[in-house]
């Protein structure tokens, strides 16, 4: 099992094959969270990520063993940057390996989703017009 | 006790660690959460507030030590 | 809209994110099939692909554009490796970025059964004890 | 008219490319896989056999012309 739990500075796409490629895997299903330039017909200029470090790795570490139990995994990552992200950048990576292919799709749907309902990560929009916003997604 | 305040709640406050004698009177998650709110009424507005006691997120029966890192968790809003 | 689509000798995984970010789009969603060293119990040591290359890239174009028209996509890719590959090498690509997750995660498995079920590409595998069979997949 | 050959159907005919004169009776795609499977009797356990007509899947009743190029699809495995 290659597990890869992070926060990191800037998320590196390129590494993601040998991280989740496994000689009993047949498919690896990968997500990436990007900054999109338009929200609520707003144009978004960045945004920022703060984090709860200490605590953020140890949900994410939660919510990896919760996927490994639940579906048949050889390989799982879960990434998330801090700081600083400009339009098309990454701010998130997720991604699973398995022997069958809907092992892998459904173990990166349901990390991306509990990571983004669970993990304590905060994101600020700066918009075009100057303004800046917390993210308080409504229930 | 160590009170950490993260986001939106930080803001609120206007800083990023709370003074923990100012709370000295609550004794679990619940009671610190209304003491918080109490003293800055712009966290009510919020969609949700967790706690989380050392590292972990805790219920509103949780009791507090005073040796605990207790942090104040507004709505997540990663990925 | 960026869309990438061939037949090629090897899968490139470092470019993926080039060529599937967009400022339009909040999310990347991407599936690789690679090399399984174990199938119904023997132990696979390699894979052959062959293609009618013309008539697969045709269908993968269809592919694609069916999935452009049911979600709102803006990049898309599918790429297929021919020749032999050896255990953990990737020979199939795809993926697509929308604004919101659900849309490139839906499009995304698509794509990959679109292809399994239509594209004109056949395998070999060559086991360990030197039996060479073609993949014929029973309905 | 061209007919190509590939992956298992290849190896049952024992080549790539197809006498097309062998095949003139064969007005449309179901006759081209009815005269196939005469010849290759082996084809018929596949699980299925399509046929494509100028790198387009064709039903049975596609009529095929002379200058059609035409492909015998066994069961179809990539990914």
């Amino acid at each position: 099992m290659k597990k890869k739990i992070e926060i990191v500075d800037s998320i590196d796409i390129s590494k993601i094959y040998s991280e989740l490629s496994h000689p009993a895997s047949g498919g690896i299903c990968v997500f990436i969270g990007t900054v999109r330039e338009q929200t609520q017909q707003q144009t978004v200029n960045s945004l920022f990520f703060e984090t709860y470090e200490t605590m953020a790795v140890k949900e994410m570490h939660k919510i990896a063993d919760e996927a490994t139990k639940r579906w048949n995994l050889n390989s799982i990552i879960l990434q998330h940057a801090v700081g600083k992200k400009n339009v098309e950048e990454a701010v998130v990576l997720v991604g699973a390996s398995s022997p069958h292919r809907d092992d892998c799709f459904t173990a990166c749907r349901y990390l991306i989703d509990t990571l983004k309902e669970r993990v304590p990560i905060w994101k600020k929009e700066f918009f075009e017009n100057t303004d800046e916003v917390w993210v308080t997604p409504h229930p | 006790m160590k009170i950490l305040l993260f986001g939106i709640a930080k803001e609120i406050a206007g800083k990023s660690v709370l003074d923990a004698s100012e709370f000295s009177e609550a004794k679990n998650v619940g009671e610190l959460k209304k003491v918080f709110k109490e003293r800055y009424p712009e966290a009510s507005k919020l969609s949700s507030l967790a706690i989380a006691v050392n590292e972990e997120y805790a219920e509103d029966d949780h009791k507090i030590s005073t040796g605990d890192e207790v942090a104040i968790i507004p709505p997540v809003s990663g990925g």
